[in-house]
């Protein structure tokens, strides 16, 4: 049995005068231990995915239908009591920017006891205990001594090193990482996605990795969805998406990257922007910018088929497939 | 993008009608009415001199005689005096509305001195900074701290012992509008100064002045029509508060003279015969003011709900 | 870069500094140390003497991570900061020094094309009035017909659909708004753009068109580039010559091509390789010790040493100069100067 | 940390500096002494000669730093009314405003926390609209009618309490007489304490309440949320800290409002204390002592603001005092 399993996941957000649909039908499976990317644009809804899976999605957003099996129990009907036992205990998550994420005015040790306690029953010095070697696995200098300071006193990196030890605290099944170092430097964000990666495989961990970062994707996961206007396009082992996507989508983002273009040359961009929820095309939401696009495209949605090793949510994939050579020179 | 070239250029009262602002306030009856109060309210004050049947500031239509009538709903009352008179005849409808019409001119005007100060000094302290900044900026410290009411009281005690009397109450109008408007210069000066702040770290103003704009221009220009929001959300709380700091100044005596009374100087003489009974000298005005102020507060609420903008807090 | 002995280069830095003041006023000054009052001040070394020059037609750009100083030095050429010391040229001509006025000639020739294109455009105004405002003001003998001529034909050349004029910036993505932003910016015929992060803020789809955008305004137009970026693949594609920043001073500066292909500062190693490559499932990058130190008050020494793995008692203790190497780049690095063994 | 209070202190003296100024401008501006001490009848030669003893023609600044001198040395002046010394005078009434302004105190901290922390986390029950309604209105209604209102209705009509008066007191030490001794000092400080709160704490209420919604909106509240905490453990311990650190600042400036508020509160309850003087005061022209009060209040003000700064400081751990010390 897959530690989780997502199924036609539909997540709707109660705008002034209208509902809007941010994901749509979104279903995947995670095994245990398993690393799996989300990768997408803003406005995808990737974030969404992760915030879903927490059932926290803030409001107005909801979840409308759609089942969320973690170990067997589906999470989008519980409610927050049932929930609290899960969070942080079972399934962790690490923010986007460190700077915000912990809170100013209580320290370390307070935020990391405080964790520990919720799930279990343990004295303040047993709780300490357990934090301390937390940070030492991820490499903190003298931690006893960072319980008692306040984030402000810690870099960004080091902050992100301790929500990383504190979503590890009580060893949980799966932790969801959202953009985990999109706000740190290049040299830090590197040292963090190693430290990430180590952590998850030598504890078993499954790791969900929200990113817009392809090179991430593909250095940090083994299976990968990309995701565009709340719908998932392709999901496969990450190896073959990054080396032979097969949704226009995936290829447009892969082949717009500078580094596959020779330098100096005009790079092959994607025409138009990634469409607001209010103004989803009707058919293929990608058919407006997609260069493949045919009538059919325009009038009705595609549902993800079998591609391969990979499922695509495209009309056109066999003949794009046959194209790509063609698809290489107009772009 | 194709849909942005298509859709035609709507009308401005359509822009208008469309606008969150407007969408929300046609969706908020607390709002609508509140506007609807306000605006009967304005309107009577305007034009009391047409609608109010007697003159409280003429002398010769006043007689003690008709002194503490009640309104014509209580037993004793006498029919021509709709609310009843005051404890020196006159008629109370006709004072409520002069009263009424002198709050509101102390109230705008006072409001309208403290923006003009209050946006100056805070665009300058909030663009040129420095010390210049930290020097206002202590300044409007101090004085918030002591309290527009506290800087008002002394101020207009001394001028009318200065002036004595009866020069204070020929000009009281324009000291109360002066007093209020000066003293509470600090709270315009430091919501402005606190957008112009965040604007001024917004890269449109590094844009401005890298096409070689000039600081007037960018000020007036740049800065401050994004510096709005806020200045209309406390406009509104202000001319509440002005409101109320001349009703409380009058009530100390240290604002309008009892002869020519606002809606502060009505209550305060009437409290004096709250003992003996006559509660409508002191409630009807006073329920008068508290309408007012309320309806203004609660456009003011329903204005902070929907600009939403960062207010100086502290 | 023979032709550049007989030109003047377009811009040269000379020794550039940038300290900010932390303390603002006499009495946060004060401090209190063994039992007695002393005044001491911090300050921010945000830019350390910075030399180096950009040729007509180029694209300069300049790398580094946050707190570096990089987009300090675009603020100072822009001419938004005084420099604290050292001195600025532009066509021959020194300009750190001058007053707005004075400035004023220079605006339409040099531009700026900033980060966030949410906030790049005044939210008050449309972007007709923001494009036709520079036009107005940097040539006022213009007739309305000749203003919107110019303002037409600048929209049509980045792709901005002449029927959005009467719009508001809200009214667009960022993609949208960034096209316009350099719209503006090329309203004044400009002839060298200085770009603070141009692209950091968009998707990377969008990313491409933007880029594609610029390059095709250096070739129409001759631009030259000063381009501030933390992104090396960006600097890989669209550099021709590249500054490396650490705590405001430079590491290294070169052709793209020779700093891609040999790098030779231990810092500059470490930064190529942290970029997370498309095509290969592990990452192998230079672990840097510790983090990037606050530039308050730095520490004698190469500004790198606290986190070099070759650091030797020489970079605590003097600034390493920077030295040219036998293929034209110039690194500041006492172990390459010396030619220590490395690895 | 000792640094930080030598700052602060200069900032103090600043400001009473600056009052001190204000306060002998005035002094020097109303009201003739010479008058007051000798009457209309005498010469202009004896006035002449009097002035000069006096040190009346003497220039502005040597004036002013004789009365700076006699001012630190606590001579404020002799009350002309009174015929004490004004600094007397003040402190004997200083006691019932302190206790009023107490009891305002207590009403406004009891309540106004749990109000906002209750309307903050249910924004949308019956109870929170009911509260909002109530402090919006409680904004609109003047302090002064407030009081006017609670006496016709407490004790004109139903008559359960005193409309006036400090009732019975007891001495406690030096001038300080307390209400708080006896049933009847309660009686009598209870509608006073509640008018003069009864502006503040809508306020309080909304401000507390903005402050928390905000906080609730954080990422780090999100992020407590995520780690399964009790939400109870939120709101108190992640959001009330959060949210009361600007309140203290904002409470510190509403003391100086509260001061104010007490000319009003005491006008309407004859309530004995230094406001209801300072009125009186005012309209007796009685210079010298409403030149004290101006002092005797700045230096109140001073005092709660440094107090309330200091406080701020050692609350919030981003502060650090220590470091702007060393």
């Amino acid at each position: 049995m897959s530690l989780l399993s997502v199924s036609d996941l539909t997540v709707k957000f109660a705008m002034r005068d209208q509902t809007v649909t941010a994901l749509h039908d979104i279903s995947f499976d995670l095994a245990k231990g398993e690393r799996l990317g989300i990768v997408g644009e803003s406005g995808a809804g990737k974030s969404i995915t992760g915030f879903s899976l927490m059932n926290l999605l803030s409001k107005p957003g909801y979840i409308d239908s759609g089942k969320i099996l973690f170990e067997g129990q589906d999470i989008a009907g519980m409610n927050d009591a049932q929930m609290r036992g899960i969070r942080g205990n079972k399934m962790a998550m690490i923010f986007q920017d460190p700077m915000v994420t912990l809170n100013p005015v209580l320290t370390i040790g307070q935020q990391m006891v405080e964790t520990l306690q919720a799930h279990r029953k343990l004295s303040r010095d047993e709780a300490e205990q357990i934090a301390i070697v937390k940070l030492r696995e991820v490499y903190i200098p003298s931690p006893e001594e960072r319980l008692n300071q306040y984030p402000h006193e810690l870099s960004g990196g080091m902050r992100q090193r301790i929500i990383i030890a504190m979503a590890l605290l009580l060893n949980p099944q799966l932790i969801i990482a959202d953009e985990p170092t999109t706000a740190l430097d290049v040299t830090i964000q590197a040292d963090i996605m190693e430290l990430l990666l180590e952590l998850c495989q030598s504890n078993k961990v499954g790791l969900i990795l929200i990113t817009h970062d392809l090179g991430v994707v593909s250095q940090m996961t083994e299976r990968t969805l990309v995701m565009y206007a709340g719908r998932i396009v392709e999901a496969g082992r990450t190896r073959e998406i990054i080396n032979d996507p097969q949704h226009p989508y995936t290829q447009g983002l892969i082949n717009a990257l500078p580094q596959q273009t020779l330098p100096g040359h005009r790079l092959k961009q994607i025409p138009g922007n990634m469409p607001s929820l209010t103004s989803i095309p009707v058919g293929c939401p990608f058919s407006p910018r997609c260069s493949y696009a045919v009538d059919h495209c325009r009038t009705t949605r595609p549902e993800p088929i079998s591609y391969g090793t990979v499922r695509v949510a495209c009309h056109e994939v066999n003949r794009l497939h046959n194209d790509t050579p063609d698809q290489e020179k107009q772009a | 993008m194709s849909d942005m070239t298509t859709s035609t250029e709507p009308t401005l009262m359509r822009r208008i009608w469309d606008s969150n602002m407007a969408y929300s306030f046609r969706r908020n009856p607390v709002a609508v009415v509140s506007l609807l109060i306000f605006a009967v309210i304005a309107l009577s004050a305007i034009l009391a001199p047409l609608i109010a049947p007697f003159d409280p500031y003429d002398p010769a239509q006043i007689d003690i005689m008709n002194s503490e009538y009640p309104p014509v709903w209580v037993d004793g009352s006498e029919s021509q005096f709709m609310l009843g008179t005051d404890d020196q005849g006159r008629d109370l409808w006709s004072t409520i509305l002069y009263g009424t019409r002198l709050s509101l001119l102390i109230g705008l005007c006072a409001v309208t001195l403290q923006a003009f100060l209050g946006i100056s000094i805070g665009l300058i302290a909030g663009y040129v900074g420095g010390r210049l900044d930290s020097l206002l900026m202590r300044l409007a410290d101090i004085q918030l701290s002591f309290s527009t009411l506290m800087v008002a009281i002394i101020f207009l005690a001394i001028t009318q012992a200065m002036f004595g009397s009866d020069t204070f109450n020929r000009f009281a109008v324009y000291f109360l509008i002066a007093v209020i408007g000066i003293a509470e210069w600090p709270q315009y000066a430091r919501t402005v100064r606190a957008t112009v702040l965040a604007e001024k770290k917004k890269e449109y103003v590094d844009s401005a002045r890298v096409l070689g704009f000039g600081p007037m221009r960018i000020m007036v220009r740049h800065i401050l029509p994004n510096s709005l929001s806020p200045i209309f959300v406390i406009s509104t709380v202000q001319v509440a508060n002005a409101i109320i700091s001349e009703a409380s100044l009058s009530f100390l005596g240290l604002g309008m003279p009892p002869s020519q009374p606002s809606l502060g100087s009505l209550i305060s003489s009437g409290f004096d015969y709250i003992f003996s009974g006559s509660w409508w000298i002191t409630a009807i005005p006073g329920i008068v003011l508290v309408v007012l102020v309320l309806v203004i507060n609660l456009l003011g609420d329903w204005m902070r709900d929907v600009l939403n903008p960062k207010l100086y807090k502290g | 870069m023979s032709e550049a002995k007989t030109n003047p280069p377009l811009l040269e830095l000379r020794g550039l500094e940038k300290r900010f003041e932390l303390d603002k006023g006499f009495l946060e000054t004060l401090r209190f140390k063994g039992g007695r009052i002393t005044r001491e001040r911090r300050q921010v070394h945000a830019v350390n003497s910075v030399s180096m020059t950009a040729e007509k037609g180029e694209v300069l750009c300049v790398v580094g991570e946050s707190g570096c100083g990089k987009s300090t030095v675009a603020r100072l050429v822009a001419g938004l900061l005084t420099p604290s010391a050292g001195e600025i040229h532009y066509d021959g001509e020194r300009i750190d020094n001058r007053t707005r006025k004075a400035m004023m000639p220079l605006r339409s020739k040099m531009q700026m094309i900033f980060q966030n294109p949410y906030a790049s455009l005044n939210p008050r105004m449309t972007i007709w009035q923001s494009l036709v405002e520079p036009v107005r003001h940097h040539n006022p003998q213009m007739s309305k017909g000749e203003v919107r001529d110019r303002v037409s034909d600048v929209m049509r050349s980045v792709g901005v659909d002449p029927s959005w004029s009467k719009r508001y910036p809200h009214e667009f993505s960022g993609g949208q708004r960034q096209r316009i932003a350099i719209a503006r910016a090329l309203t004044v015929d400009p002839e060298f753009i200085i770009a603070d992060e141009p692209i950091s803020a968009l998707d990377v789809s969008i990313q491409a068109q933007v880029l594609n955008l610029m390059l095709e305004a250096r070739e129409e137009r001759g631009l030259t580039y000063l381009f501030i970026t933390h992104d090396l693949s960006v600097v890989q594609h669209f550099g021709t010559r590249v500054a490396v920043l650490y705590l405001g001073a430079i590491c290294e500066l070169a052709d793209t091509q020779t700093l891609f292909s040999n790098p030779k500062h231990p810092y500059t190693r470490a930064l190529l390789s942290a970029v997370p490559q498309l095509k290969d499932d592990r990452p192998n990058h230079i672990r840097l010790k510790g983090e990037i130190p606050t530039p308050i008050n730095l520490p004698k020494g190469c500004p790198f040493h606290s986190r070099c793995a070759y650091a030797r008692d020489q970079c605590r203790m003097e600034q390493p100069k920077a030295v040219h190497q036998p293929d034209g780049s110039l690194v500041a690095c006492h172990a390459v100067e010396e030619d220590w063994p490395r690895d | 940390m000792l640094a930080y209070l030598v700052k602060r202190l200069f900032q103090a003296i600043a400001v009473m500096f600056v009052i001190s100024v204000i306060g002998f401008a005035i002094q020097d501006n109303l009201g003739d002494p010479l008058r007051e001490l000798v009457g209309q009848s005498v010469s202009e030669e004896v006035r002449q000669q009097l002035r000069d003893e006096l040190g009346l023609n003497d220039s502005f600044a040597k004036q002013y730093l004789r009365f700076l001198g006699n001012a630190l040395q606590g001579d404020l002046g002799t009350s002309y009314f009174f015929k004490e010394p004004a600094l007397d005078v003040i402190l004997k009434k200083l006691p019932a405003t302190l206790e009023l302004v107490l009891g305002a105190t207590i009403i406004i901290v009891g309540l106004s926390v749990p109000l906002g922390v209750y309307t903050a986390i249910k924004p949308n029950s019956i109870i929170s609209r009911i509260i909002m309604g109530l402090s919006i209105i409680g904004i609109s209604i003047p302090v002064f009618l407030t009081a006017i209102l609670m006496i016709f209705v407490f004790s004109v009509e139903l008559g359960w309490l005193p409309s006036f008066g400090r009732g019975d007191v007891v001495h406690v030490w030096g001038y300080w007489d307390t209400n708080f001794a006896t049933l009847d000092g309660w009686e009598h400080i209870l509608l006073p304490s509640i008018a003069l709160a009864s502006i503040m704490l809508p306020l309080f209420v909304r401000l507390i309440r903005a402050e928390m919604m905000e906080v609730l909106e954080s990422e780090y509240v999100k992020y407590a949320k995520a780690k399964g905490i009790h939400p109870g453990r939120i709101y108190f311990v992640h959001a009330l800290k959060n949210t009361l650190l600007p309140v203290i600042t904002v409470g510190g400036v509403q003391i100086g409002t509260m001061v104010a508020y007490t000319i009003l509160t005491e006008t309407v309850f004859q309530w004995p204390g230094m406001g209801f003087m300072f009125l009186e005061a005012i309209n007796r022209v009685d210079t010298p002592l409403v030149v004290a009060y101006l002092i005797v209040v700045g230096f109140i003000f001073v005092v709660t603001n440094t107090i309330v700064d200091l406080i701020y400081g050692l609350v919030n751990p981003t502060v650090n005092l220590a470091r702007m010390g060393a």
